[in-house]
């Protein structure tokens, strides 16, 4: 099913859009991720390509009605390819005062505002600490606005079913949701089937949400009100199967596919932690993968059962965020000294300390780097869209497996919980990956060194005649014994750094995005991707000679990336940090980077960037 | 090139390493009778995974030929689980110091007696820190002059068997460096157990707190300070085994057995005994002037081991839901086809 | 400017914060009944702190108008003992969480109340992680389904009371969200114990367990599931408070109580009671489903408080060497001079 | 007492030295650091300057005479600034075969070596593993041997006495000290008196031991063998009272320092790590000045501990080394946020992971720097000699209760243990220091900051109406309370940082040792500043045009650190690591800072040094 429309009515004019924002926002206890999430499914079996932003509210349970309690979603569709979840909003759903005034300064003018009046009683407005109803002052004299009475009108269309009160009003996101549908020209037919499924024990619930949802639909095709209606044609996408993915669920997905392709079993071994928590939750559900999901009594605990894992021969996994990551330093040393395989994910959030746990930030890449004693190299791999978390985690396994490291992988809470269009991967199409266990007993050391990789061999307990012992204390070249010499210090010292840079080799050259040389080249990482193709994007339009260099690999860095610095005029490098990017090609290429940093909890906007980007031209 | 299992020696657990403890030294008699240990045990030595933390006794998997991680400070049990879990074939022993297992690593410590994980938790104490040169440890006494207690320790000090039968330790027992048949026999009691096993070996560091055991290895004294548990056996102990150990309410007392009734009620000891408060009352013992300090097994229970209901969960749900199948899994939830 | 201590109202200890709890959460019950008794403790407000880690239980210093330290997860008991070593003078408080205290702050925990440090931890069980909105705890049951045990759980929970005694602690009480009086009363005692008060609260998450102590709670059900200690009283529950427990060898026994010479087994409860069997025992209840779940203090004992030993032994030294003296410090040793 | 010498052989001959370096090496149970502890005493008594480095065996007891059990401890004493330990050593006391082999590679040609010919028998040759006598090969051609049965003639000097054999043994080490004061021409006096009160309790050990030195003196005096005695006059120190120190104890004895001078009760929450220890040690003796050392269950205890009393009002410090450095990660973290103050002392050793914890390095400086998740910065300091602890420490105290921040102070285990002469302060001369707690509730709010240090007030719990909540969450300007708002978060990032970085205002500007512009800027750090000044001297005495410029602060770096680098053509950071502070250099600078990293465990050697500061000029 695909592309169907509903029957138009032939009063209302029809205008076609490239692409659109829509938000919808209420209370936490309103549904809204739920509708938002069904807009998107709609919307991408529709053939757009999109990108989603949700919104939680940082407590479990704010107060229903505040501004604490705001729940959001956002998301941005579009027949070309959508880079962020846009920077300002086209159409807004308010569900209550507090919803609409959080969003208020993300709206653009002349944009669409529905509200439901229904919510918007005086308790209402002093439960968002407004001293004047919005809908009556000169607040929103900039929109569009449609007051639509929404509880009342879910309530009259399931009045017969003689439904509890109670439930009734939960039925009315999915009025809502029927008026964006409309709206937006989208079918209703994914949701309605949708609703079918979910709630199959209760027909009743069935046929009210189903109501309801019809209901929006034919209230914005009837009533004079609304007049225009959007269309936003299918995008080009590359052909294959797709699916939309969070970040955090296709870094799960990349882990258990490592796993099954390279034939070691799946270890993790995590600590709850915000935003890392939904990689455990989702590796727990696939326990016939044989997966093994270890939730430890804390994050030493985590990586320490990993770190015992992979020694037995597991794809060892822990999985984090910044305070976690904090504390296991001291085991990342460890895997570093006695060279298992490991991946480290830490999905970063606003720092430091306990700092905004449900925000986003980049500002744990000098950890990653650096955040050990003594000298400690790992691999360090970004991603950089929800999508791009598989590959990353596919990646960072077969470096680990093949190189005999600990690797380290950042995400943020921004890429954790936004969602996009990912094409699934043919599994042939996946690099080879594979667990070289060592079995032959001639000639083993256990720290003998492939001498292309520099790994050592995997020798895992259960191997007869392969016993062995390795620890954290300096150990001499070859035969892994203890070994305090000053020279054989200096070798091993060397022998790992050299290991870790030694998988530049295999990372292709980058190629800037945009143009090859010129006046600016944009280097990021992360989670800013898109924001940062999407305002370089326009600044070319607007004329600018600029590329983009977005890095998976932050170490090694990708081998050709100081050739591609001497091209530019001007380098500039926007994070979510203070300059942390930065710092390290100022340092590496004596290149005379520009910091850009954000620390807002937030992802940068588009606009955000194009305006750094005039700055730094001018 | 590994002999079988059932014919091992103890040299087939020696290593090439020099071992580095000093002369003297109970963590000998451990080694030694850890090795001879395994040699009976038939295992074979590729299956044997000794796991260890920082400290004189965390040096252990040094010196003995199997495998062995020499991890960091307090973390043994928690590589040891990892281990465990991703191999449940594999026989997992843990050497860890009175400062490794409840200082810094009390918390893995509890967890994995918690969730009862078949390892062995060989817990060496001998109340101070030596490897850093002679600090306080968490079971050092009242009193006990170290070098950062110089004017003498004000820390109580932990009950390790208390605490770990707190902690809902299936098996408990206690040695000494200095009793080597029964320090090996608590060894092969240990190995036998299912789930996991704690055993706490006095041991005597002659460098920084020599003689802390005195008391119990003298053969003058020892007779009224030590009590052997006996599985099946009464409580008894003294210099001319004539005294035993009766209940007084909820407290255990000693009384003399002069062959009057009192003889009666001394306590027969019962390592199965379900109720904790048995095994609780025996570990507390200890802190008592008046009681004699037991050694031997002071519980011995069954409960579900961990890596077996970890393996159980996933057996189950594979016969639920099929193996899994990667490539459906990609495309799970609602996926779409574009095309050209 | 502060009210004088004496004449402290409930609201008084109240802060201009908005509550960031659910509405029906069981914190919020615990929050006024601490502020109602710190109106009554007559202790000056400055002279409070209250120190917590991570999690909706650990919001609660934000809320209550005293010191307050929301420390990092797991951490709080580390704080609260360098609070309290520099200055004993102040009454702290620790309020934290299941996965706050047993998991990642367990071996904090079971340290501070080894050390017997003055503080009073306020532990709120809830068997969940809920901030992280919902995986297993410690404390979660065996096949409670959470977030991260989707199928169920397999982890055996600790029994944090068990645990507790067997670190050594010297009050040790339980108490319920939903019984007001007796959660004030309950932390009235932990005010007025010397040393570290344990007390665990059983709390409701509506949104993550809801109902998780319905057995205890619950006007029909409570009557069989509960025993409400009171010092010097019978160990008596049922709902028509027919029943008692007795001692059977070692462990206990609910027995009947129908006015026949069983009646006489039934054990006094006794809080003071010296040998650590008694303590234990009423802690191990819970774990077992034939006897009711005791609340109230199970112990209060004496034992020297660390914070006093500290500041015994820095006096005692001085005494006997005399308050420091930089200059002479800074010399000391052999030193020399050069001259011009 | 001083310059006390013994009366002259008129028969031998007197050689004057500018400098020499003399090594004790024998079995850790020989009593080889109290040898050389009293040889430094009664140099520094003489009035030499002087700097000694002490080796320990790794282990608590090596198996007696193997090579893994050589204790070693060298000094280097001389008439001028004396800067290292030395690289090469003059002579060479070695009490058994395995001390001899182990320092013979440190051995000038021509240096003079003492044996004890008594221990090396079949039995102590196979000990060290040697197949052939050292005494009686090639081994020792190029230097000047004196094989001295030194067993055999302690138990004749003391024969009469009728003791017990071990302990005449142990009087053996006094008659080589006996030969060594006679060789260098220096006075008894001190060590007999010396001797006199260590075993007051036992008159018969005071007679023994003094024997044994005064048969050591004159068993030189009166062999044949020794014809040349030497000469080291006194150095002309700067006025004032001396005493020779170890790193460790001058950093305890600055913290003591900065508590009594300050007001605010020193708490020390620790846990014991090699080479950190003897902090705790140290402090622990010192009740009287109401010190409060806790020792906790873990480092994450320790530190947690010193921020609830750093809450509470205490000068909070905690002690560690690398391991613990990195558990303290989170913790650190935390005291940034909650802006109380603190003093974080990392004693570097070999890394990474447990590795070399016996040995020295440089290594953690990133983890100083870096180590945490978020934006966490923090001062970081650096002590550069022993006495030079004493003043770091002092230093961070004043500027943690000055700006309410974290300070991290890095020595590492090379400064630890060896000791030089430290010239006593003045009190009255010590920099001004104050612990200012808030009282007054007007105008209180926990954030509001001092304008001109940006520090936040000191309101300690006890203090009427001033109660409030501090936390490890973000928090809003002034007021304190928890915010998530994005321009807050902002605002406060760069509070936090500006904070750190505005003591850069009070760190005087850096002046190079040396040349003031020139050929090559040595820039250095830490430990590595004697063998780094004494290298450029050298080379500068050798007609190079060369400065030196040591830091003591590593954040933030001395503002005028900028205009000092360009004077210079080029820059050379010599550090014992990859090149940490190279790197950071070469970031804020864009300057080509040449890389000269050591990972041998070690110190430099002057010589190590010189070769490459000819290598940059080349
Ligand atoms: C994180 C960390 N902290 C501290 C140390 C230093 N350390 C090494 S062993 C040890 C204590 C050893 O005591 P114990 O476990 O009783 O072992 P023992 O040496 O007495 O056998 C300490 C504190 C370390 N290696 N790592
Ligand atoms: C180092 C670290 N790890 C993990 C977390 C995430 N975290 C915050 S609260 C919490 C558990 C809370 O559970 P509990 O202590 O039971 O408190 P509750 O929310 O149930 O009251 C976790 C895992 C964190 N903040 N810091
Ligand atoms: S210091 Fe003590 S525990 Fe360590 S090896 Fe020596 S005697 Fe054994
Ligand atoms: S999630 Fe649970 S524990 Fe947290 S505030 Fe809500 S009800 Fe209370
Ligand atoms: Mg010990
Ligand atoms: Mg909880």
């Amino acid at each position: 099913m695909r592309r169907i429309a509903e029957p138009r009515n032939k009063l209302k004019s029809t205008k076609a859009l490239q692409a659109a924002v829509v938000r919808f926002a209420g209370d936490s206890g309103d549904g809204i991720q739920l509708t938002g999430s069904q807009f998107t499914d709609t919307t991408a079996l529709f053939g757009n390509d999109l990108a989603t932003c949700p919104e939680y509210p940082a407590e479990i349970r704010a107060p229903a009605g505040t501004l604490p309690g705001v729940s959001g979603y956002q998301i941005h569709f579009g027949s070309k390819d959508v880079l962020t979840p846009g920077d300002a909003v086209d159409a807004l759903i308010a569900m209550n005062p507090a919803a609409l005034v959080a969003s208020l300064s993300d709206l653009k003018t002349n944009g669409i505002v529905i509200v439901n009046t229904d919510s918007f009683k005086e308790r209402d407005l002093r439960k968002a600490r407004l001293s004047s109803n919005p809908l009556d002052d000169y607040t929103l004299d900039r929109f569009r606005v449609f007051a639509v009475a929404i509880t009342t009108l879910t309530r009259r269309a399931v009045e017969d079913l003689k439904l509890d009160g109670r439930i009734v009003d939960r039925c009315k996101n999915f009025f809502a949701l029927g008026m964006c549908y409309w709206l937006y020209s989208r079918p209703m037919e994914p949701t309605l089937r949708w609703i079918g499924d979910k709630f199959a024990e209760n027909p009743q619930l069935v046929e009210a949400n189903r109501r309801a949802l019809r209901a929006g639909y034919s209230y914005c095709d009837a009533t004079e009100a609304f007049q225009i209606q959007y269309e936003v044609p299918p995008a080009r996408l590359a052909p294959g199967v797709y699916r939309n993915v969070s970040g955090n669920t296709a870094l799960s997905l990349g882990l258990i596919a490592a796993s099954q392709r390279s034939g070691a079993p799946l270890f993790l071994g995590s600590y709850p932690i915000t935003p890392a928590s939904e990689i455990l939750h989702e590796l727990a559900r696939h326990k016939n993968f044989g997966v093994i999901t270890f939730q430890a009594e804390d994050e030493i605990g985590a990586i320490g059962a990993a770190i015992g894992a992979a020694f037995a021969g597991a794809l060892a996994v822990t999985t984090t965020s910044g305070p976690g990551m904090a504390l296991n330093a001291e085991s990342v040393g460890l895997a570093v000294m006695v060279e298992l395989p490991l991946v480290i994910c830490n999905i970063q959030r606003g720092g430091p300390s306990t700092g905004l746990p449900t925000k986003t930030e980049q500002a744990d890449l000098f950890q990653a780097l650096f955040g050990r004693h003594g000298e400690a190299p790992a691999p360090v791999l970004a991603a950089s869209s929800p999508g791009d978390c598989f590959t990353v985690a596919y990646e960072a396994s077969r470096i680990a497996l093949k190189y005999m490291v600990p690797v380290i992988v950042l995400s943020d809470g921004y890429l954790a919980r936004s969602t996009g269009p990912w094409r699934i991967p043919e599994l042939d199409d996946l690099p080879a990956i594979k667990a070289r266990y060592r079995a032959d007993p001639d000639g083993f050391a256990p720290y003998a060194r492939d001498p292309e990789t520099l790994a050592r061999p995997w020798a895992i307990p259960g191997t007869p005649g392969l016993e062995h012992r390795v620890g954290g204390l300096e150990k001499r070249d070859v035969s892994g014994v203890i070994d305090y010499d000053p020279l054989n210090h200096e070798r091993m010292v060397d022998l790992r750094a050299r290991k870790v840079a030694a998988i530049a080799r295999e990372i292709g050259p980058v190629v800037p995005k945009g143009d090859g040389d010129g006046d600016l080249l944009i280097v990021g990482w992360g989670s800013t991707k898109g924001a940062i193709r999407a305002a370089a994007q326009a600044r070319r339009a607007g004329g600018r000679r600029i590329g983009h260099v977005h890095l998976r690999y932050l170490n090694p860095l990708p081998p050709n990336l100081a050739d591609v610095l001497i091209r530019y005029k001007r380098v500039l490098v926007p994070e979510l940090n203070m300059g942390q990017l930065a710092w390290l090609l100022r340092s590496r290429f004596l290149v005379d980077a520009i910091v850009f940093g954000k620390n807002q909890g937030q992802p940068f906007r588009q606009r955000e960037i194009e305006a750094k980007i005039e700055e730094a031209l001018r | 090139m590994n002999a079988p299992a059932s014919s091992y020696k103890k040299e087939d657990f020696e290593t090439d390493q020099d071992v580095r403890w000093c002369p003297g030294c109970g963590d000998f008699a451990i080694l030694s009778a850890l090795q001879s240990v395994f040699a009976d045990l038939g295992v074979p030595r590729e299956k044997l995974v000794i796991v260890s933390g920082i400290g004189c006794s965390s040096r252990l998997p040094y010196y003995v030929n199997t495998y062995g991680f020499h991890g960091i400070h307090g973390r043994a049990p928690a590589i040891a689980t990892g281990v465990k879990l991703a191999n449940p074939d594999l026989e997992v022993w843990i050497a860890t110091g009175d400062g490794d297992a409840l200082a810094i690593g009390g918390n893995h410590l509890i967890h994995a007696l918690r969730r009862n994980i078949g390892v062995k938790i060989l817990l060496f104490n001998n109340r101070v820190y030596s490897l850093t040169k002679g600090q306080s440890s968490p079971t050092s006494e009242l009193g006990q002059k170290t070098k950062s207690a110089p004017y003498g320790s004000i820390d109580p000090p932990f009950n390790a068997l208390a605490l770990a039968l707190g902690a809902g330790a299936t098996f408990v027992a206690r040695s000494i460096d200095a009793f080597l048949p029964h320090l090996k026999s608590t060894l092969r009691r240990a190995a036998a157990h299912k789930g996991a096993a704690f055993v706490e070996i006095l041991q005597n560091c002659l460098v920084f707190n020599d003689g802390a055991f005195g008391r119990l290895t003298d053969k003058n004294a020892r007779g009224e300070n030590l009590l052997v548990l006996e599985d099946g056996q009464p409580l008894v102990f003294g210099r001319r085994h004539d005294k035993g150990l009766r209940l007084n309410g909820l407290d255990f007392e000693a009384v003399v057995m002069d062959g009057g009734s009192a003889d009666h009620d001394v306590l027969i000891h019962d390592e199965r005994r379900s109720g904790e408060g048995y095994a609780y009352l025996l570990a507390r013992m200890s802190d008592h002037a008046d009681l004699p300090t037991p050694i031997g097994v002071f519980r011995d229970v069954q409960r579900p081991c961990y890596e077996d209901s970890v393996r159980a969960q996933i057996r189950e749900i594979t016969k639920e839901q099929g193996a899994g199948d990667l490539e459906k899994l990609l495309r799970a939830g609602s996926s779409w086809e574009v095309r050209e």
